[in-house]
């Protein structure tokens, strides 16, 4: 089974990096990008468990240490 | 000799190199802003240390682009003296005058502390005044000091003697102890502790002072030698 | 943005009728005098303001007759309590400028982001006064050391202080940290900022002139951390969800930017008045400025740079987004400002102008949103003198038999447990994270008793420290006042340095709790009596109340903030033994 | 048009957040974590430009700034 974890900033919330970014491309020329939010992305291997019972432990492990659900939104898929 | 010391947003370490050339060398020295598109004035360009851009998307990969980069890339190929210190090593990196790249510290922790370094090759223009295999103690404070390179490159690094410095005890998990290389040509130096900051008694070691007096020596040798000819 | 109409604000009627001042921590007395001063009833962006001009954090109503028994002059001192840090001269036309603060609740919440935010808005204070801030410090309380949420709050405050501080290229160069079960659920996370100045760049947060610009620099305003200064009611807005207000994130990159654009705009000398937006950002630095100069303020709220659609007046005046500034200068000098700030890149608007009526006048979409006195909502707020009582644990303590305690025989093993507690441990962990050599002017590291900076060009440094038991200030508060101030002296003598003035942080529990306010006022007595036997005014500092957790308050923990003046480096003196030999002397009682 | 963009380290290469991630989930209970990888997710909003142009452009944009090529790799979306 594998996971893919997709953690991102809340909306609400500022994410300074990524208008340093979305600047940084302006300058570059790319002046298409209206804007630019920047997360994580995660690939686990999870060896031999179902579905069912992955289901439950990724959303514990993005809840316990993977997204800081004050700043951040998480979603995940799962694989295998 | 004319020494630049390059300012981009978010550079914190120009005023150290700025204060460290000025007390160690008394030679001219300026602060040259990171869109400057001219820099044949100068015979060494010190890339300081900082957060340039905030270090955000990856240290150094936002500086790369900026005007002044061309003319560093210029004065690279000239043969002048470039010397990229913490963020200025990641910069030159990102720019491609240096091989590699830098990851995260192993501890995942921003690191500040005395480092001992070994010097490896002490015949650059930058380590001249030190002795082959010299022990010096140079602060390093960095949360991205980890030098990755893949094996061919680390073949033709310590083939080349590009590798100038090593930890005595790795810090930040760089592949081989790396602390310091150069280019090919051995005039473009990039090392993550801070020589700068290891120039003064009372900051605690002067270890760092060599690095400077090599810098100027070189010079003055290429120097003199172009004028007996 | 026309959707700011289909925000469901209560009406002027609503918010008297519902009381929906009361969720704004305003009571019923003070919302008649609010009222009184407006001739009127407000509305719900009028009460939002001074809500928060009149909150604790802003107005100090239950604090400010403790405040005003310590002492606050003396021969050096340039400038006191009042502007957004203190001003000590050291001689040579040069001062030094320090102030403490507390980001204790952002920091349960978020600890990263609160502890990252509580050093920004410090540093602030400092070069807003025109200062180069020179180096950080800070004090830390946490639970003990045990749980995962303290270990979680501990590393992330940790590397909060660290990601700002390291990335804006400030050296943090001391503090403490404190692990106690009265901690537990409520740190402290106070941090304190030193800058250099000379005397004649000395700024000061007025908004003179009539007619004058108002300017604002730094990055849009968006809806963060409102909920921080006022309570917004659930079931006012109809998303509510996306519209509940967001942490605020620190960006430490755009602050050094600010930082340097605006010490170059003050060095320019066009600057009439200059204030950061800290607390209740666009609110308080407003009122303040023009309150200081006897003037009134108008505000184009239209024209202040904004992140979100759609923001209402009230979440443009509440809204406490990082690394804001707000500053004056005449019409003629305003080219001049505003190319320095495209130089550096950094957002600067003209957002309003000085008038000459006293009020507070805010416009929105070509209307008037909000006009309300300046004094009434900087001078007016009522001061409360809480009642105060000796608390029972105090009585007993003081009868318990200290001999029934038996002696410690093995001391060689009580040593090792004690060098063992992690608040005794060694703090490597904590300060290696922290770039403290970053400008080369660190002559003495974290690790010894205060740190010592150098200042260039001179032989002369500073030295600092921060410091406070909160058990021995529990256990008695005045005489752990006393001793809190004189731990910090003594830090500082030992350095090198003849101890300045300091800057404190008073933090305690809930001031309703007649036990609690005795523990202020017998502390602030302790150190009102050691700054006056020490010569050592208190030029600045913050108060945190409501520090509590399902046990109840935490110790009371008035943190002292010191800095003394090296006289010539040759002076300076570290912890450490050097060589074998010497000799070892114990002083004192 | 949107762009999804994934920056992840390359194989070949030691990557110590994942490292440091994968050992905290461990320690945490989460054994069955036999890998995690991190990388960087980021969304961009393109404004009005039609998907082949797209393609070339976010391209550009990461081969020139959003990954590095000597330690990274990368991959992208385009949407709408
Ligand atoms: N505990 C304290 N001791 C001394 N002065 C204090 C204390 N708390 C606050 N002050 C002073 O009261 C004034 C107002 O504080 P504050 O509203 O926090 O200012 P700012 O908004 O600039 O941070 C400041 O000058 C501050 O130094």
């Amino acid at each position: 089974m594998k996971a893919k974890v997709y953690v991102t900033i809340k909306q609400s919330v500022l994410d300074p990096q990524g208008v340093a970014v979305q600047g940084a491309l302006h300058s570059l020329g790319f002046n298409e990008v209206e804007s630019l939010r920047i997360g994580k992305y995660m690939e686990l291997e999870l060896g031999d468990v179902n579905k069912e019972e992955a289901e439950g432990r990724v959303k514990s492990m993005c809840e316990k240490l993977l997204a800081n659900t004050v700043v951040e939104d998480y979603r995940y898929e799962l694989e295998g | 000799m004319k020494f630049a010391v390059l300012v981009f947003p978010g550079s914190n370490c120009d005023i150290d190199c700025y204060k460290a050339v000025e007390s160690v060398l008394g030679e001219p020295v300026d602060y040259v802003w990171h869109t400057a598109t001219d820099l044949s004035a100068y015979d060494c360009i010190l890339v300081p240390g900082g957060f340039s851009y905030g270090d955000y998307l990856r240290c150094g990969a936002i500086s790369r682009f900026a005007p002044v980069m061309n003319e560093v890339a210029k004065a690279a190929e000239e043969g002048k003296f470039v010397l990229g210190i913490c963020n200025g090593f990641q910069i030159l990196t990102e720019a491609g005058l240096l091989p590699g790249a830098l990851r995260r510290n192993m501890s995942m922790k921003f690191a500040c502390r005395d480092t001992v370094l070994k010097v490896e090759n002490n015949a650059t223009p930058f380590t001249r005044d030190y002795e082959a295999g010299e022990e010096i103690i140079i602060p390093i404070a960095h949360g991205e000091g980890n030098y990755y390179c893949d094996e061919e490159t680390l073949e033709e690094l310590r083939a080349g003697g590009q590798i100038v410095f090593r930890y005595k005890s790795n810090p930040n998990g760089s592949v081989d102890d790396i602390a310091g290389i150069t280019n090919k040509a051995g005039n473009v130096l990039g090392m993550m502790p801070h020589p700068e900051r290891a120039v003064n008694e009372i900051l605690g070691t002067t270890d760092g002072k060599k690095m400077f007096t090599s810098i100027i020596n070189a010079w003055r040798e290429q120097h003199d030698a172009a004028n007996v000819r | 943005m026309t959707q700011q109409m289909s925000v469901k604000e209560p009406t002027a009627e609503q918010i008297a009728d519902q009381q929906i001042y009361k969720q704004m921590g305003v009571s019923d007395s003070e919302f008649e005098l609010i009222c009184g001063f407006l001739g009127r009833k407000p509305n719900y962006t009028e009460i939002g303001v001074f809500s928060v001009m009149w909150s604790e954090h802003c107005a100090y109503k239950n604090s400010k007759p403790l405040l005003r028994k310590f002492p606050v002059t003396g021969p050096r001192v340039l400038m006191g309590p009042g502007e957004g840090a203190g001003i000590v001269d050291i001689g040579d036309n040069q001062a030094v400028v320090f102030k403490i603060e507390s980001h204790n609740h952002p920091s349960a919440v978020e600890p990263f982001q609160g502890a990252a935010t509580g050093v920004g808005g410090i540093i602030r204070d400092i070069f807003s006064m025109g200062a180069r801030p020179i180096a950080s410090l800070n004090s830390l309380r946490f639970g003990k050391l045990e749980s995962d949420r303290v270990k979680y709050l501990f590393e992330h405050v940790v590397s909060g202080i660290a990601g700002y501080g390291n990335c804006i290229g400030i050296p943090t160069v001391g503090g403490e940290v404190v692990f106690d079960e009265s901690y537990e659920g409520n740190p402290l996370v106070n941090a304190m900022c030193v800058g250099l100045i000379d005397h004649d760049k000395i700024q000061r947060g007025v908004a003179k002139g009539i007619g004058n610009p108002v300017f604002y620099v730094g990055p849009p305003t968006g809806r963060d951390g409102i909920h921080g200064a006022t309570f917004a009611s659930e079931e006012l807005t109809e998303d509510s969800q996306e519209r509940k207000t967001a942490v605020q994130v620190g960006d430490p990159f755009m602050e050094k930017l600010v930082m340097e654009s605006c010490l170059e705009l003050i060095d320019s000398g066009i600057v009439i008045g200059i204030q950061d937006m800290g607390a209740a950002g666009l609110t308080c630095s407003s009122a303040e400025m023009a309150s200081k100069a006897g003037n009134g303020l108008e505000l184009y709220l239209d024209q202040v740079p904004q992140r979100e659609d759609g923001m209402t007046a009230y979440e443009m005046m509440l809204s406490e987004s990082q690394e804001r500034m707000l500053f004056v200068v005449e019409p003629k000098d305003e080219a001049q400002a505003t190319e320095i700030f495209e130089r550096w890149g950094v957002i600067c608007a003209k957002v309003g102008k000085v008038t000459d009526d006293g009020r507070l006048k805010l416009l929105h979409h070509g209307e008037v949103v909000g006009d309300m006195p300046v004094h009434a909502l900087v001078d007016e707020c009522p001061i409360y003198n809480k009642t105060s009582s000796e608390p029972a644990y105090y009585a007993k303590n003081a009868s318990v038999d200290t001999t029934a305690y038996k002696e410690v025989t093995e001391l060689g093993g009580a040593l090792k447990k004690v060098l063992g507690s992690p608040s005794v441990a060694s703090k490597a962990w904590v300060y290696e994270q922290y770039d403290y050599m970053v400008r080369t002017n660190t002559a003495v590291r974290p690790g010894s008793d205060a740190a010592v900076v150098t200042i260039n060009g001179t032989r002369k440094a500073l030295a600092m420290t921060t410091d406070c038991s909160g058990r021995f200030v529990y256990l008695d508060p005045e005489v752990g006042g006393r001793i809190a101030v004189s731990e910090a002296a003594r830090n500082i003598v030992c350095s090198g340095a003849e101890p300045l003035a300091i800057t404190d942080n008073l933090n305690f529990g809930s001031p309703e709790k007649p036990e609690i306010f005795w523990q202020m006022e017998k502390a602030v007595d302790g150190m009102a009596e050691a700054c006056r036997e020490l010569d050592t005014p208190v030029i600045g500092g913050n108060v945190s109340l409501y520090n509590e957790n399902a046990k109840g308050a935490i110790y009371p923990t008035p943190v002292v903030g010191m800095v003394g003046l090296v006289h010539d480096t040759d002076h300076i003196t570290t912890q450490h033994f050097k060589g074998e030999g010497d000799v070892i002397i114990l002083t004192g009682v």
